[in-house]
């Protein structure tokens, strides 16, 4: 891709490739402030997608004739891209999951149990989802690996003493924390809790689900171990998202689910596996999800971090001015280094009910605990409601939330 | 602005909402328990005293929107003096309300109830009408933990 | 669906919703005999998911919004429709894997693991695809589950008294086989199997990925335990399968994966799990890809399984006729209650040849062990070649595929 | 019928295909492994004896589709007399020229091996050209298995 030639950020230009965003919700135009949940699709995706299935399409890895060749050149395509993205070493560390969820598991699984041993530790940190929580408790429960919290600051950061006192007697087998909360918005210093994993002899691991999405990802200048993203929060299909891990730790691993296409040999007794990636991808692929998710990492790449990453921070400013002013509203977390979601409570409304006000004027948010049940005890609430940014919103959309929140708050005084 | 949702957040439900007649643990109480929505985060746990098989007396202690708390405190007037062996079918009924809107065929004891029956129109809100009735059940039923799945 | 209008089954009218059909492949008509592999979709899949994409979608189950809570019906009412196609008892039944592959590997650890004590048997049989085996294997290894092989007879049935023989010391906890070898084209006869389990104090558990396209499957009629079956197969789309499971086991199994949705409540000590089928499904699911599914079910409902299996039923003899008349030609199994898949060996022509030639018509065959290797070593063959057929197959097809095998003998004379 | 296969399908790589010059276990041999591809079945193994740092002599035995048994006997006739350290190179060369069809600057040794590069048309049969490649390298390397993945 030329740098030189890459358009300026056109906000009207890209949502025209978003189908769904003309459409009306109750009356009024959809705003949808929900993408940290799950972003919506643009056409080169869908039409990815479509084309697949209309033109060239049949079971990967398997098919000696053209259709399979062709489908697996596309789903091998995938890989490199992805490597692209973050900046893998290499293709074969590209492992496909079902979301970032099943990553985790398979690491929980095939690391976890695989290779750490009872009484070694994992540590993760007051802000996880529970999608980065309680595959460890699992692993904890079934494994004799002790879990350990790092707690987070007030601020809503990643508290890095705190962390490090937790590595002192080098039981930490594995620091595994979010890369960006989805509650808070905060971005962790990733490269720094790599480098403190690593001087006390524990690997790394990151649930980019959000940070992925909002900022470029570099594993190998983070010095991440494992890396994991969705690709439906990064304008891409539902069914597959994505671990990276270092070659010699995905080797070493065990298998996590058996089937067809990761073995190597097979008799009754006895199977042997077949080399990374296969081995972690069990069962036919999610060929045409994986088609979808390389259309959807060329239109992030093509519009570009630079340009995304300027246009959320503009949002963002706006956004935390506008919350800001309203009366009785308090927005969670207050990091420095913060992405496009913001959380928040009102005085005198519960976030269900600013939820349902919002959307009987077409604005989505989302509310509730964000699946992160132990972080909004922390935070000493209950529920929060919750806005997020994609690459779509624009700032009178902010504005929109702003004002419909204030005749909210009028609602419920 | 939210001139359609003055039905679901009428006068009536919004006190109920905000200031629960019910929302207490009563001094004397026989069974409880507890409903989760594990979507959301709501919690309520009800309290129920029986006295010759009928409830005598419900309370419950909510963290929860408006909603849940007004069909909670609804719930426990609704029920004081019906036979216990008549909650479920209550219940049922005021599941079928807040899922479709209607309630032709209510039980009289669910009068004040109806209200909320506006809350159809949000699918997603219905477990916040439905959640404290299935804790009601299920501390009738000797159980300690329920969901409103 | 009023059985009274459903029109006479019209192999071209079917063909055309199959935009993929009138491909080229090599300049030459695409002639797909790969459907066992992974079948076509019809433009109503490609459609709900298109619609999905441009004017509905959020995510599931955690939204308060309008778009979220279209998509949740949506995604929810696939397991209606899942339900009634194989006949569960309840929609709660059926949870959503991203495979068969996934399926079972989900009962091998929360059945098998979960459930099953140490010294306990599984059965599964010599026609296996590696799906269906080395779950089992890697459960065996990791819980001291004694893994037994049934036999089948050299026609290529399930030799039942050989099961038999199998479950008599009562240890077998689970007797786990294919509905229909994807290999042999044998239909095994499930009641049966599940009948014998039972009374030798066994679940039943079969692999319908092939059964669920070719043969109507009623789930309460077999007295299956566990059924499985994948989206792709059936003309639905990739990265999402059906595990169905009886109430009772489903609550009893722990869950496989932890993460968001699957919860109840969340606390860094413990967790609670939520009820089935949600347990089951941890993270974000293949929301688009139910969706496709919903319509790839309604849509072969709408043809019905009568047409269908009268339709194969037509081909298959056809196709038994013709082949059996090429000289030198081997077609693997023969038995008497079998659907649309033919596997061969043809003398002095390889399989992976015979693929390749037949790829140059543009005919799709699959070559190699069909992921299935200890069936090719009971049969006594390294790799075979395998036409397989779906609801769009024509007899013109068959008839092109065995007039190029005669001249691919020719080649190879 | 399958003209533009003729060139994929020579009478050459044909005769190699079905009677090999090589296609058994040498009387001697120190070094030795498999290859096996695990997508279709097939499976190779390459037996070699060495000499003064070169392969004096390479067999082998396969079950596999004609273009695997031909692209091992051309690989044994061909790497006859190659200095051991060189083979790496050979065997990179050939699965550039299966994968692209081009061999411009493939070794003088290989030049009987060019027919198979027409397999580049079917990429899933480069395999079939590159896992006896892959054997030997694994059998000069002291390995017992490998796959051509
Ligand atoms: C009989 C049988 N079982 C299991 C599978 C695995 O299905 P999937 O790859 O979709 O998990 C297949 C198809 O590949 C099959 O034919
Ligand atoms: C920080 C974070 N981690 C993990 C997840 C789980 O992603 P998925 O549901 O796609 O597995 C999410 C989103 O739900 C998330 O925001």
């Amino acid at each position: 891709m030329n740098v030189m030639t890459k358009p300026v950020f056109d906000v009207e230009r890209i949502r025209a490739d978003f189908p769904i965003l003309s459409q009306t919700v109750r009356g009024k135009p959809l705003v949808f402030l929900d993408s940290a949940a799950s972003a919506q699709k643009p056409r080169p995706v869908i039409d990815a997608m479509v084309q697949a299935m209309e033109t060239q399409y049949a079971n990967v890895h398997r098919g000696l004739h053209w259709m399979s060749e062709r489908t697996t050149d596309a789903y091998e395509g995938t890989r490199d891209a992805v490597a692209r993205l973050i900046n893998a070493p290499s293709r074969d560390e590209i492992v496909f999951a079902k979301n970032t969820t099943e990553g985790i598991n398979l690491v929980a699984h095939s690391y976890g149990r695989g290779i750490m041993k009872p009484g070694q530790a994992v540590v993760i940190s007051e802000m996880e989802h529970h999608a980065n929580l309680v595959p460890w408790q699992m692993l904890r429960d079934a494994h004799g690996v002790e879990l350990r919290v790092a707690p987070i600051t007030d601020s809503g950061e990643l508290d890095m003493a705190g962390l490090e006192a937790l590595l002192q007697d080098r039981k930490v087998g594995l620091v595994a924390v979010t890369h960006m909360s989805n509650v808070l918005g905060t971005v962790v210093p990733a490269a720094r809790v790599a480098a403190l994993a690593h001087e006390y002899g524990a690997k790394a691991l990151f649930d980019g689900s959000q940070a992925a999405v909002h900022r470029p990802v570099d594993v190998q200048a983070i010095g991440a171990d494992f890396y994991l993203f969705t690709a439906h929060k990064l304008y891409g299909p539902t069914g597959i998202g994505v671990l990276w891990a270092r070659r010699e730790l995905l080797e070493a691993m065990p298998p996590f689910m058996g089937g067809g296409d990761m073995i190597g040999t097979v008799s009754f007794e006895r199977s042997t596996w077949a080399e990374i990636p296969h081995k972690f991808e069990a069962g036919t692929p999610a060929i045409i999800e994986a088609i979808g998710l390389k259309a959807a990492v060329e239109y992030v790449e093509a519009i570009g971090f630079d340009a995304i990453t300027a246009h959320e921070a503009r949002l963002t400013d706006h956004a935390l001015a506008r919350l800001s002013d309203i009366p009785g509203l308090r927005v969670l977390g207050a990091a420095q280094d913060r992405g496009g979601v913001f959380s928040f409570t009102m005085e005198g409304a519960h976030a269900h009910d600013i939820a349902t006000l919002l959307d009987r004027q077409g604005i989505a948010v989302r509310a509730g605990n964000h699946c992160a049940e132990p972080l909004m005890r922390r935070l000493g609430v209950d529920s929060s409601a919750r806005a997020s940014t994609g690459i779509y919103t624009t700032m009178a959309e902010i504005d929109a939330l702003a004002d419909t929140l204030l005749r909210v708050r009028e609602f419920f005084a | 602005m939210f001139d359609d949702l003055r039905d679901l957040y009428s006068a009536e439900i919004r006190a109920h909402g905000r200031t629960p007649a019910h929302g207490q643990r009563p001094a004397v109480f026989d069974a409880s328990a507890k409903g989760d929505n594990p979507m959301c985060g709501d919690r309520v746990q009800v309290f129920v005293r029986r006295d010759d098989g009928r409830v005598a007396e419900a309370g419950f202690e909510a963290r929860g929107c408006e909603i849940t708390v007004a069909s909670a405190d609804l719930m426990c007037e609704a029920v004081r003096g019906q036979p216990v062996g008549h909650i479920r079918a209550l219940s049922d009924q005021v599941a079928a309300m807040a899922r479709t809107g209607r309630c032709e065929a209510c039980d009289e004891a669910l009068r004040d109830v109806h209200p909320l029956s506006a809350v159809h129109e949000y699918p997603s809100r219905v477990k916040c009408v439905t959640l404290p009735w299935h804790a009601l059940l299920a501390a009738l039923h000797g159980e300690k933990e329920t969901t409103s799945e």
